[in-house]
């Protein structure tokens, strides 16, 4: 296994059904990482969620949570591995 | 290719505080006391005051506030917390009592319970959450509303000549000798945030300290009563509630100052 | 005749809404009537109901036990009120939320997809009005001009309102 | 013919306090009465008369006391909490000869207990309330129309009495809205010639409670008592329903009297013979009606949302010969006609 | 044998509470009672435990009720106009089901009235006193050493119940001085495992009056009355004397008792057959023994320093069969043997 | 020589004010209430008040304060006489309440009324009579009570940890924006006690000009509780309480500034 | 025996303090004993009185409307006890502020110069002592030596004190 | 009749059965001209009065009254002629 770099890259999670669709996270967020979903959670609420396509771009800077009323994501980071397993 | 990018640990790097059950809040979307009420779940996690502090609801959109914290609770009538509070400090000095009071509760009804609590020095912690009205009775007129503001018993505004001028807590009781730690914060951005988890922090070690009173108000949002959508509240704090309630430390004794080195953030 | 009914839902649905909208059109057509709005829980988030009672003479109870007519805008209030309505008494079911069905012979019940139904006259928001268009429908309890005359008198300020909930109302109607 | 209006029981009191002339409301938010205050903080402001959201309930009574010593009739509104709060300055008003008028939307208690309606403070209402001997003549609405009408009238017996004067009434009741008959404004107020606004031109006046002097102290608690009996005699206050005949008497006031009369209807229509006694002032208590009917043996049926503190009163005014049952509920629960009927179909 | 000593009844009441374990005392200086607060700032610290002298009775009874719900035992004392500033604590505690004492030295009122001493409380003390449905267990001493046992009863009948307690005493028998046997202290207290003294290696707990769910609510108030009927059953005091052979029964609590027992003693001495009946609760009343009594064909004075609120009671007990005579005095008056014996002699 | 010096016109020149009628006063020898209580005779007569002034009595030694002024009185309960004189002046902007009260009623079971009072401006006078104890019920502890001061609560004396620290009332009020003049003085001695009653003459003009609250802290003597002879009181005052209650005005509107110019003394 | 014992006077002038000697001198000979102090009027300069019983039983009224034993010591004390004292009952009168003398022909009224005489002794202050004294001169309540052993006991600390009260106490005594 | 010349003479009145007793006016007074009576007031006090040598010398200036706490001093200033009246 031949190792080359470890970079670390984050990742948020949205619990769905604690968000009330404030969208605090969304204004924070530079990275554009959270968007609106289509659907309604148990309170009737289109909650907050990450936008697939930008969720990689996530920096864990973790300004979403923090300013989020409802306790409603976690913020992970992840040591990505980069180079060659064999 | 496929085997590169392996996620070989998962660290959470921000996640509910342990000492928070896994429970919905009853706040309105965007509300500031549930932010308010996370810091100070992270920091009774950070100290370790699952066994000594009682969390003392007061009434108020926060009346349950100790629904939202696996330690020993209480609910002071309006007004009342930090008599409430001062009884359990004064009998049981081991213990941390602390309060969430809305700005009708601490600034109105309870304006002596707060001001000889505060005067007293008592070893107690108080969030004073400011969010100029009375947000559980349908956003009312309060002390802290700001001139020319609309609330539910004020639809033309605030009018000095009429509802008086708005008071400014902090600094008023700042002109005591008891309190350790005073300071105003405000939840608007993410910065702010931290700034007032690390008041708080402070607010909690100073009177574990013996210090006096630890007082930090918060400017809180209040979307539904200031009839703007969520999102734009932080905003409505910064261009409405800053210009009368500038952001600071009101009083920190010397001591204090010592303390908030061991403060993180 | 005395009309009991009962509405009852999540806050925010408009339960006191459509409730206030059967008062005002009893009220307009000369009957005695009631309203009632009953928080039960935690006022935000928790269970809203209003009792209604129109009627020809004087009004007793403000409170309603056994409603001739209830209308169940979630599953909660379909647990509450499927038992209590009277023989014979009419239940209309958010079916949008509510998936159970009566088991009860005795009772009129109607099902109506009021969110789908709403959304396709233009917004979801006035699923509480088709509910109250299904109810009008099948019980004579007022007419639904008198409603309309509410509306109008309502909403005169807002001309875009006023339409959508009259359309709601009239897709509601149209169930029967 | 007066006009017919849609109106909330709680705007009802407002807009009754307006027409009687009432001159100044200081009050503090509190559920369910909110829109009384809120209403009162539009409405009289633009009739040039004096609102005033007060930093406490205490702080309204006495901002009521004050008013109400110069002669402006004036009146604040609370819910339970907020009323018992208020009993030191209803008590020393009361000792003060000053009139007022205090509406009391009640909910659940006791302590913080919940938002829903409750005839709870029952016994605080009509004993009088804080420390001391005097009691207060208390209105129990039982509709919307009543909120309004008894509103007038407490403004009326409060200067008649120059005393405190209640209008009790659960939380429900402040919250429904029905149909009522607007009334006329009240023209001239009465001349208060005890008032303090000034002591132009005449001797100064003095408002209080305190005798330094020990002797006379008992002889102005005198005067309060004969007043208080005078009400007893006048005031009494009550409708009856169907008690000719009646075997069984319910009684049941505000909107417990609501489902009662419910209640008694079905029961009639299955043969019962069942009546119903409310009492409108609930002190003074209508009692002599009720011994008249205990004389002619009828059961009694006391119907209220509370652990069944009228019951006391009926208990006094029947005495021991009667069979006298409650049935009631309490912690914001409201009284279905259902347990009224039940209890009749037992008794019968 | 114990020793006896010489006290004054403010006193009593405060070294009954040191007995009884009292950890903590909350109070506001007002006279007639002055003298237990100062008292309580000497002993408690010296004996470290908690004495606070607060900013007012609202903050007593609240930190009253925060240091009870640590489990400690504890008090507050007042007269009252501060004891009707406190009914809204009072609804919290007897809500959260928290123990304390209450000592109401009362004086004259309604008002300010006058620092006499008087009966003038008897309602707000019997019937909860605050907003909600709550009764408290009220014990109404009749001398110096009564002050002390009865205070010291209080704190067990709270903890026994989890509700406050009150010890009821007019302002004459607080500032009296008579000679008591001293108790021994208490030796070891209940365990409370309800009470919120910190976490530790256990799961939380919660002390509040407020349910979020309306269904909880009033099982919550169910589980309160059963337990105001438990105290009725079993917490029942009284004192008779002479009874067994009366045609008249005076029936008098505190001071007024005291009259009534020379004035018995000199009605003896003229051969009127008179007893007396002195309530030790006056809540839980002792209504069977009256009514025993009243079966047998008694006639009853009932001589109170008020207008007349225990006869209220004696009503209900007696029924409307039997003559009942009220002697009363208020505004500060006391109450003679003189006033007592007259109505004898009128009466036999 | 014997027709010399003969007295052709006496005329007082220090007198009873008019508005106070012909009776003792029921304070203790050498009672600072007294001379307030003059002081403010003084000023009724001079603003030519008796029509118009409406005296609120609140509970402490000077509750009867209206048995001494020949105009309308009332008695608020034990802290509420801001609260009452509120409303008197909102109902009739015409006439002008005032009190006197004592530092326990003002600073201790008062205390939200007076702030409230305060920061809506209301239009009233009040006098702040601190004689650093609860003068009427026996001398105890009050929230004026100087630090290691001797009361009938603290027999050993005031102690910051046991029994917090005393509140500068005055100091704690300018922090608010309603009041119109606030001002601290003291009647130790004759040239005091002349400055006194320019301040009380301000607080009732300013309120009066309809400015915000008109309010004097007086510094005052109570011998009997301070267990010291009378004569050694006002050097007690000197000693004891201006090191802890500087004398000096804490707020001054400029408007009022304007006003004292047609003050004399 | 119940002895009942009403003493008045201005405050200040030492009532409640020789009830209180009273009172100890009878609990400490084994009696039942009661002390009330009542104000009537304003606190300060107002009327202060105060009623001791000592009694061989238990004690019933702590009020004393009837006394067996009286002190005024001042004219308005004088004007209220005296019409009260019982038939036969001692009245001891302060000769220096009251002029009156009494009329009844049942009472055993004592006229005594209570400040000159505790002038001579060496103060006015002690004028309720010397009252006390002629008390115990008169009747048998408590003994004059049990008076003195709780004078010693109380200003053990304070011997010039002391001494000034038992020459006024025996000074009292003398009169008979 | 000749006056030579017109000049202010002051003197008190204390009335006695007002004074306390505090001897405030006594201890304000620079030209001692107060002192305390041998005889007691109706309050039991030995009241403070002007003592009648020295009453001369009082300047009028008004501290003892300013000072007494019960309102039991009046000052009063008199216009004494002198020269001689004929
Ligand atoms: C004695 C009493 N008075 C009034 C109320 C009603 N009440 C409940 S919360 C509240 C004010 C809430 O405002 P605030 O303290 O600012 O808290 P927020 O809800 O804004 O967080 C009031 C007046 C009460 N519960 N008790
Ligand atoms: C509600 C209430 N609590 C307590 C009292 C008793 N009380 C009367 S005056 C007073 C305090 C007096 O002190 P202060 O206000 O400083 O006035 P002072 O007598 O010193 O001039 C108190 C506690 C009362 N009358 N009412
Ligand atoms: S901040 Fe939280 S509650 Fe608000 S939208 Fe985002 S996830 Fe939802
Ligand atoms: S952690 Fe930062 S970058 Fe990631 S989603 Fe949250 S705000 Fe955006
Ligand atoms: S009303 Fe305001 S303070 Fe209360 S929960 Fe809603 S947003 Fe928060
Ligand atoms: S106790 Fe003090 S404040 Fe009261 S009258 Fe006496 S000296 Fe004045
Ligand atoms: S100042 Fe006044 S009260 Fe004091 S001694 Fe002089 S005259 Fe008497
Ligand atoms: S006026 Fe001046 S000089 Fe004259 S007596 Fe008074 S203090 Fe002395
Ligand atoms: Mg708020
Ligand atoms: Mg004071």
């Amino acid at each position: 296994m031949l190792i080359s770099e470890s970079r670390k890259t984050s990742y948020i999670v949205i619990d769905k059904d604690k968000c009330k669709a404030c969208y605090y996270c969304i204004a924070v967020c530079s990275k554009n990482v959270i968007g609106i979903s289509k659907n309604i959670n148990r309170f009737g609420f289109n909650y907050a969620e990450p936008i697939e396509e930008k969720a990689h771009e996530c920096t864990g800077c973790k300004s979403c949570a923090i300013m989020c009323p409802d306790i409603a994501i976690t913020v992970y980071s992840s040591r990505v591995l980069e180079g060659d397993i064999d | 290719m496929s085997n590169r990018g392996i996620n070989d640990m998962d660290n959470a790097i921000f996640r509910r505080p342990d000492i928070m059950p896994d429970r919905a809040t009853h706040f309105c979307p965007g509300c500031g006391h549930g932010i308010t009420q996370r810091l100070i779940g992270e920091v009774l996690d950070d100290l370790r005051l699952r066994d000594k502090a009682i969390c003392v609801g007061s009434i108020g959109c926060t009346v349950t506030s100790y629904l939202y914290y696996d330690v020993d609770g209480t609910e002071a009538p309006h007004g009342r917390a930090p008599a409430v509070a001062t009884a359990i400090k004064r009998c049981h000095p081991d213990l941390h009592p602390f309060a969430i009071q809305g700005d009708g509760d601490l600034a109105s009804i309870g304006m002596a319970e707060i001001v000889h609590a505060a005067a007293r020095g008592e070893n107690i912690t108080i969030i004073f959450a400011n969010n100029a009205n009375y947000g559980m009775t349908g956003g009312q007129l309060a002390p802290t509303t700001l001139v020319g503001m609309y609330t539910s018993s004020t639809i033309a505004g605030r009018k000095e000549d009429r509802h008086g001028f708005p008071i400014r807590v902090s600094e008023m009781l700042a002109t005591l000798d008891g309190p350790a730690y005073i300071s105003r914060v405000s939840l608007h951005n993410p910065a702010n945030v931290r700034k007032a988890r690390k008041a708080i922090e402070i607010a909690f070690r100073a009177p574990l300290e013996g210090l006096g009173m630890g007082f930090v108000e918060v400017l809180s949002m209040c979307p539904i009563n200031w009839k703007v959508e969520p999102v734009n509240a932080p905003q409505w704090i910064v261009d409405n509630m800053i210009p009368q309630y500038p952001l600071g430390e009101f009083k920190c004794k010397p001591e204090v100052e010592e303390l908030k080195k061991a403060v993180r953030g | 005749m005395n009309w009991e009914i009962t509405i009852s839902g999540f806050g925010g649905q408009g339960v006191l809404f459509i409730g206030r909208l059967l008062m005002e059109a009893g009220f307009a057509s000369g009957q005695q009537v009631s309203w009632l709005p009953y928080y039960s829980g935690e006022k935000r988030g928790g269970m809203c109901s209003c009792f209604v009672n129109i009627s020809e003479e004087r009004i007793g109870s403000i409170f309603i036990s056994h409603p001739d007519i209830a209308v169940a805008m979630n599953p909660a209030a379909y647990a509450m009120l499927e038992p209590d309505v009277k023989p014979d008494g009419l239940l209309i079911v958010n079916e949008s939320l509510v998936k159970e069905k009566s088991q009860r012979p005795d009772l009129k019940a109607v099902y109506v997809p009021t969110v789908e139904l709403a959304k396709e006259v233009g917004d979801e928001s006035v699923a509480n009005i088709i509910a109250l268009g299904a109810v009008l429908a099948r019980a004579p309890v007022v007419t639904t001009s008198s409603v309309i005359r509410v509306l109008n008198q309502m909403m005169s300020k807002n001309k875009p309102q006023l339409e959508l909930n009259k359309a709601a109302l009239l897709k509601g109607c149209e169930l029967s | 013919m007066s006009e017919r209006t849609l109106m909330g029981g709680n705007i009802a009191i407002a807009e009754g306090a307006i027409l009687a002339g009432c001159g100044a409301y200081f009050g503090y938010p509190i559920t369910p009465q909110n829109d009384l205050l809120e209403h009162m903080s539009v409405r009289l402001p633009a009739m040039g008369r004096v609102f005033l959201q007060t930093e406490s309930e205490l702080a309204a009574i006495n901002m009521v006391y004050g008013a109400a010593a110069t002669g402006v009739r004036c009146m604040t509104s609370t819910s339970s909490p907020g009323f018992s709060l208020q009993q030191e300055g209803i008590s020393y008003m009361a000792g003060a000869e000053v009139p007022c008028v205090v509406a009391n939307i009640m909910r659940a208690g006791p302590g913080l207990g919940n938002i829903g309606g409750a005839q709870g403070d029952y016994m605080q209402c009509t004993r009088g309330g804080g420390h001391g001997d005097y009691y207060l003549i208390t209105l129990a609405p039982a509709s919307v129309q009543e909120m309004m009408d008894l509103t007038m009238l407490a403004f009326e017996l409060a200067d008649k009495y120059r005393n405190p004067t209640l209008v009790m009434a659960d939380g429900f009741l402040g919250q429904s809205v029905e149909s009522i008959v607007m009334r006329e404004p009240v023209k001239s107020l009465p001349p208060k010639d005890w008032a303090i606004d000034g002591a132009r031109g005449r001797d100064r006046r003095l408002i209080n409670s305190f005798e330094m002097n020990p002797i006379d102290h008992p002889k102005r608690i005198r005067l309060l008592l004969e007043k208080y009996e005078r009400m007893r005699l006048e005031e009494v206050r009550y409708e009856g329903m169907l008690l000719d005949d009646a075997e069984i008497v319910i009684v049941a006031y505000g909107s417990a009297a609501r489902a009662a009369m419910t209640a008694m209807n079905r029961a009639r229509k299955n043969n019962f013979k069942v009546g119903l006694l409310r009492p409108i002032t609930v002190f003074p208590f209508p009692s002599q009606v009720l011994s008249d009917l205990a004389e002619k043996g009828s059961k009694f049926i006391v119907a209220e949302m509370s652990s069944g503190q009228m019951l006391e009163d009926v208990r006094i005014s029947v005495g021991n010969q009667n069979e006298i049952k409650l049935v009631n509920t309490y912690g914001g629960v409201p009284l279905t006609p259902d347990m009224i009927f039940e209890a009749i179909d037992l008794m019968s």
